[in-house]
């Protein structure tokens, strides 16, 4: 029986103290009709070892190409030391921090992450973390018509620029409340809004919220400032929504434009989440301090205990559901801690500086392909200023392209035609500081060689 | 201290980026950072040495027994872990295509399989990322079967007053307003509470079966009849699935959709709070609406349904398709339980928790629902001790923290006064279970001569009793630098 | 500078402090003729991701042939709890226990795996490890001969059924101190001592000590008790050296014949320690309990502390060389602390069921291999019952039938023609439980093919 | 409580050994156990909570300062410990024929040599499985040079008295006679002492410089002068080489011989003692005598030199090629050091001992060696503290772990009284340094205070001080179940 203690003493003496003959006596106020009968749909057990074999088979089973892709989930070293330790059993098997007293090791923890992100952000408060970056987009959005009371409509503007998934996210989760997210194009030339398009929506009142995301899907640089301090002018919640690897380089959004901005989103991911597939990587979401007692999710405030010493505590539960239950901020509970203890590690040891050295060598390497490519006419899709991760034009279809690449064992890009069709000849390229220049140099080649046939 | 504190400038860990610095200098000036990010510098040693120094001061499953109620903290298997993270499975890009991810994808599906097979559901998406997100996604489907009948008027989802707060939150994010069910004396819905309340508005219900009280719902059969009805659907609030893991399935109790926390039943870590993995299933009405991705198999090879393949679906709840690292521990777990090793979970958790309320009671302390079976958890009111002594559900909490136990779930359900919702889970030990009864006991001594003392706890932690109040009222959220 | 953690400002700070310019002032009492120059054998640094990229490639470079060779290591699934746990910071990073009040996780660790190996061997004391099964033998001898004072001479009877590396590493260690190691034959019918041989040992202090390995290299069972009672019969020691998995079936030394056997010493390896090109494993030492005076390395006793309260401490230190120095029992100081951790664990987890699961699922399989071989006119060398290795005579020459295997995927066995030319068309074969009846189907069928080429 | 006391008849964890039990019934039954193995039956949980818990009773580098003088207790990267235990090298069997082995040797090869440019030697053999087996391989080494030029007649062995117990030991096991050799006062070798003591019955001697005294020997050149004049050898004890790495190489020095702990100078891990690594470096004469395996590069394939290829061998002195996973960590280190790192080691170790040494002299206390540059370590001694309050080095090594510092060695070198040998490694932050210098000086002056209190220490460990002597006439070496 894996994972059961019981030996045959113990269910005897249990059962004999209960009062009843067999386990099978302590079901018996389910109604006999409903008794499940054989799961047929689960194989018979393996032990330990068949597992591992079965899932190290599974692992290997489709080689491991070398991966080009961002689109959202990014590519990077993560120390050795920061699994080893997120996964030490205090960590991996604790529940969520409510006796104070038992999760000092978890608490003091998420209020060091809570510091990191808002340093990184430029901003005043941070939660302990929602689901990816995506779902926080929603949770922002949200959290932006809570606190935008002067907007006669529930209407936000999503960029087309932003990762079209999070779009869809955002609006799969804030739909059923009435709020609507109106696209707002991007300049086909620059690859970035234009901030001119804001005009039609400046009208007091017309919109509750702007997202702005830095970089954009694209990859491109986004005007954030003008859009920021248009947003400040007429009264819109700015939601702004970052890699936060790049803000090692890139203005912080609290210095956006004149006032910063209300709110960062982002996805945690290339902060020590590895790719995994999609996940569990984390959402994050900073803020003005003002806007606090909106935000959703769990926060871990410093407090002092009974015979004066610091330490740390979850605070202003008042907001969330276990507390307000209908009335909540949000409906969330658990979030994505360990990946979060992860992240801070992982934060830690790479500071200001390694995370710098992070940032620029994934600039470098990306625009070192882009320079490489412009060699046999393959040139950016949008001239914008992009940061780690490029749209390029090819001269054809670009599905057949990156299949040939896969056959030379290399994830070539995105293919930008799944999300629009007149981007049907656009890959989406990302080179992370885990590319070499051999590695640039065999992308090239074969991007080449795929070209040519 | 904190990791800031250990920070000098200047310090780095340096074999972790790359050695030499590149070049960013072509990025305009408009876009550059030129305030400092906050980040530590701290030598890597450092960092390796904080961090386990920190671990050292949260309870856990591995250190101490810990029934947290309505938690599932039952041991979550290494091998599961060892599984989830082998490099071929850390490494693939979620963008991969599908001819590329076969090895993963087939896990996936299977793990659809087998929950569909535990719980009697006809279609599983695995993606939601914790339990609030599966209710979110179950509520999300209920509203879009409705709207695509073109049944707009219906308004309403009823949630028993016992539920978790999770479930209003969530019936609200869906855009309908909540309306409560009362609980009868002894634990079970209110039926004709129920009845009444039940009508054209009606939506659906939102039930947790067993409910978060410790007992099963024996009128279940009964609860969806009335439901369906009026037209309303039945959604399933996995939160005590282990309870009655391949005992009963909620499709044969006629739900049409439920959730399931992979991170409570099948023993994916909590990690101190998630990620856990909320993956729903679902009954033949709503098949079309599941949340994308959808692992689907078609001659041999997986593929993933996307919305182009499922018109109807609610759609995508994350940028990907969820928290797989959990999906794979989940998987895993279920391949070392397998078809036999599903009702021992039920069972064993049944026992343990029926043995652990008895112990109790002869014991003198008075169970809630004493009349009633306890499923994997139970309900102990401490009212009387209170009364009596002073010492309240919430000083017997932290009393047992010294005595190095994890404290039951304190003050839920609601309904309850001074309660404590105990769930030992399976995996724990007789005599596990033994020491708890007298560490319980001994608290009742300890509060009748020294209440004072009890009310103090705890004394052997890293710190004592915390001032909650001041501390949500002067917010202390970061670290800052000084000056 | 990886894993330096001085900054400038510390650097010249700690320099004042001291009273030199510069770091280099600190060597000047190094002659200047002597300094080194560039160490141009070194290759330049590597990041960590870099040095894990290498030596992922190294790791995967000879792809992962199917094993069912023994021969002294043997492939056994090991939990993965066990070095999850043993690499925890706390037992990974500490040193040896000679602060007990600091060690207490260390200390009472040993303690448990003392009182493992004695009750797996049958016997009374254990050390705390020695370095792997063929130094522990020598050191075995060594201790045999410290133990026999009646003996005239320093010999010491060794079959040619041992581990030949064994009794080389026994020899290389022991020779220089004139003890001979003398060759007893093994019966070439059955493959394991014929007890008659012994005759011409009889005299009074002829020998010093037997050593009886079980099951011996050729995975045949000796006659342990016979052996045995004629060691103690003559009033020689003996030095029983075993696989401790076989113990959860076979007979444990401290039974054999009449009187048990004086110590017992054995490789670790198969209780916990991955086969990682062959170490680290551990060596084990078990002895009767009026010999633990003479017994090498560290020892770890319950002791009681100045509150009366029981813990643990490294006991009967003046045997050891740091106190004894050219005196002492040996001049072992660190030993396989880690490993024994893990296999401390590792044997807690599988518990005495499980051990025994393990060693019959693995005489099951090797022995349905000679079942299935037979079928085909492949049949053992030896007629001695055999445990979960087996020595295979084939119709060729063993060299060319190995690699034709290993072309197929399979380590096919040990040849061993690589001991004695008269064997060179034998495989030693070794099926554990973490081979699948389908994996011995592979087996059979390449061992067939390559025979019929 | 000890794991055996969480046992229980019939307890298992059934997931981790075959699921069905395969008869092993052929087995005859003379062979047969028929007794218990008295392996505990516990679950997984509580292996997993009882272990985890354990670990948490060490001190380790990776929780506290661990000044342990001659240990180099520097931080142990978790990057060689990723590498060493990667699946590929963790499965490889050690008869893998070397045409299938390729990239393990790949790494062994270059590491061997890595370690022949750092120590300045011509051959290296990774085999010795500690530093102490590295010592008996350098020795035996000697011995067959000797022997191999019919020179037997040198039968003694010169160790300097500061030197560690596993030198004399060592000649010991090797069949020579000790000599031993005085130090002057200033810490090197008394020269005309050992100018009496070598002669034609001399085989070598065996030094390790820097000394363990924390000097290092200026005479060296000097020694090498008269040693190899005799016609003896010169033996390298690598215990110190961190002090020197990259900076003055012992071939350079005239050593023929040495043998280095990677798990000191190249950081594998202590693991609360072993497994070690104590790879042997040689000079042209004794290059032949190498113990195998030995690996070797032909045509830009490796290959493994045994017994054959070397037949002047001191032979095998493990049953395969040594602690590989050992090697295979501190090869990942030094690729991470790379050739400017090596030297860095030296710089910081010595610049933080000497660092420590002046704060700690400034803060009243005696350094041995005052005149003299610390190395990597130096010595402190508490003789005039121990007269004057009674508080000895003893008494100071455990009070240091209730300030939370694991004590230094104590009591070695044997020839200064009441002394601390203090070793801070290049890993550990000045800040760190300066908090030991403090808990020094708290000492100090509770000393003073109360002297009884220290004498006492420690209060705040698991368990305060043990009645050793008790415990060695008591002996009570395992646990057996009780009837």
């Amino acid at each position: 029986m894996p994972f059961i203690p019981h030996t045959e003493t113990d269910v005897r003496e249990m059962l004999a103290a209960i009062g009843v003959d067999r386990t099978e006596d302590l079901f018996d106020e389910i109604p006999a009709r409903l008794r499940a009968g054989e799961l047929e749909g689960v194989p018979p057990a393996l032990s330990e070892m068949e597992t591992l074999r079965l899932m190290r088979e599974r692992a290997a089973q489709d080689g491991a190409l070398l991966n080009f892709i961002g689109a959202g989930a990014y590519e990077h070293h993560i120390p050795a030391a920061v699994w080893e330790i997120a996964t030490r059993g205090e960590f991996y098997s604790a529940y969520t921090p409510y006796q104070a007293e038992a999760s000092q090791g978890t608490l003091q923890l998420i209020y060091e992450y809570q510091s990191m992100m808002t340093g990184l952000t430029g901003m005043e408060v941070s939660n302990a973390s929602l689901y990816d970056g995506a779902s926080a987009l929603a949770e922002a959005v949200l959290m932006a018509v809570r606190l935008n009371r002067r907007a006669k409509t529930r209407r936000v503007l999503v960029p087309r620029s932003l990762n079209p998934a999070w779009r869809a996210t955002a609006h799969n989760i804030v739909h059923n409340q009435g709020i609507e997210l109106v696209d707002l194009p991007y300049d086909a030339a620059t690859g970035r809004v234009d901030p001119a398009v804001l005009a039609d929506y400046e009208e007091e009142g017309a919109v509750t919220a702007l997202v702005v995301p830095q970089p954009n899907f694209f990859g491109v640089l986004e005007e954030v400032d003008t859009l920021s301090d248009w947003a400040a002018r007429h009264g819109v919640i700015l939601i702004a929504a970052v890699n936060p690897l790049t803000l090692a380089l890139l203005k912080p959004p609290g210095e956006w434009g004149e006032t910063g901005v209300d709110i960062v989103v982002g996805d945690g991911q290339p902060l020590g989440a590895p790719l995994s597939f999609g996940g569990p990587y984390y959402g994050f979401m900073c803020a003005r301090k003002q806007h606090v007692r909106q935000m959703p999710g769990r926060i871990v405030g410093r407090a002092i205990d009974a015979d004066g010493k610091p330490g740390f505590v979850l605070t202003l539960q008042a907001r969330e559901q276990h507390i307000r239950r209908s009335k909540a901020t949000s409906n969330i509970c658990t979030n994505q801690g360990l990946v979060v203890t992860a992240s801070t590690i992982h934060m830690a040891i790479l500071g200001p500086e390694g995370l710098a050295r992070v940032a620029s060598a994934s600039y470098a390497n990306t625009h070192t392909l882009i320079e490489r490519a412009a060699t046999f006419g393959v040139r950016p899709a949008f001239t914008g200023d992009c940061f780690h991760e490029v749209a390029l034009r090819l001269p054809r279809r670009a599905g057949a392209v990156l299949e040939a690449m896969a056959a030379d064992g290399i994830l070539g890009g995105y293919d930008l035609g799944r999300i629009s069709p007149e981007l049907d000849d656009a890959i989406l390229v990302c080179a992370t500081e885990t590319k070499t220049s051999d590695d640039l140099e065999l992308y090239i080649e074969s991007l080449r060689r795929a070209l040519a046939a | 201290m904190l990791i800031f504190e250990h920070a000098r400038h200047g310090r780095r860990a340096a074999a972790q980026a790359p050695l030499t610095e590149h070049s960013a200098d072509a990025l305009p000036e408009r876009f550059r950072r030129r305030s400092a990010t906050g980040l530590p510098e701290v030598s890597e040693l450092q960092a390796v040495r904080h961090y386990t120094r920190l671990s050292q001061k949260n309870f856990s499953i591995d250190t101490h027994f810990y029934p947290l109620g309505s938690c599932t903290m039952k041991y979550n298997p290494r091998g599961s872990n060892a599984a989830a993270m082998l490099d071929g499975f850390l490494g693939l890009h979620p963008h991969t295509p599908d001819a590329h991810a076969q090895g993963m994808l087939g896990c996936l599906f299977e793990l659809q399989e087998m929950l569909k097979s535990v719980t009697g559901m006809r279609g599983v998406s695995l993606t939601p990322m914790a339990g609030a997100q599966g209710e979110f996604a179950g509520v999300a489907m209920i509203r879009a079967y409705h709207d695509a009948r073109g049944d707009s008027a219906r308004s309403e989802i009823l949630v028993p007053d016992a539920a978790h707060g999770t479930n209003p939150a969530t019936a609200t994010m869906c855009g309908y307003a909540v309306r409560e069910i009362p609980t009868s004396d002894d634990g079970d819905v209110d039926m004709q509470a129920l009845r009444e309340a039940v009508g054209p508005q009606t939506a659906g219900i939102m039930l947790t079966n067993p409910s978060t009280l410790g007992v099963f719902e024996r009128h279940i059969h009964e609860i969806a009849g009335i439901v369906h009805e009026a037209g309303g659907l039945l959604y399933y609030d996995g939160a005590n699935l282990n309870a009655i893991l391949g005992k009963v399935r909620p499709g044969d109790m006629g739900f049409d959709v439920i959730h399931m926390n992979l991170h409570k039943t099948f023993s994916t870590p909590h990690g101190g709070g998630g990620p856990g993995a909320g993956a729903v299933g679902v009954g033949e009405r709503l098949l079309p609406f599941m949340p994308v991705p959808v692992v689907a198999r078609e001659e041999g090879r997986y593929r993933l349904l996307l919305e182009a393949d499922m018109p109807q679906s609610i759609g995508r709840l994350s940028a990907f398709m969820g928290n797989v690292g959990v999906l794979l521990r989940a998987y895993a777990y279920m391949r070392m339980l397998g078809r036999e090793g599903m009702q021992r979970v039920a069972e064993f958790a049944t026992l343990n928790a029926n043995y652990l309320a008895v112990r109790l009671r002869d014991a003198g302390f008075t169970l809630a629902y004493a009349q009633r079976r306890a499923t994997h958890e139970f309900v102990v009111t401490l009212k009387r001790e209170a009364k009596e002594t002073g010492v309240t559900a919430m000083d017997y909490a932290k009393r047992l923290l010294d005595y190095g136990f994890h404290a039951p779930t304190t003050y839920f359900p609601l309904l309850v006064p001074e309660c404590l919702l105990i769930e030992p889970t399976e995996t724990e030990a007789k005599e596990d279970l033994d020491a708890f009864v007298e560490a319980m006991a001994a608290i009742r001594r300890e509060s009748q001569d020294e209440a004072g003392m009890v009310k103090g706890a705890p004394y052997r932690m890293p710190n004592r009793r915390f001032d909650e109040v001041r501390a949500a009222r002067e917010l202390d959220l970061r670290w800052q630098a000084e000056g």
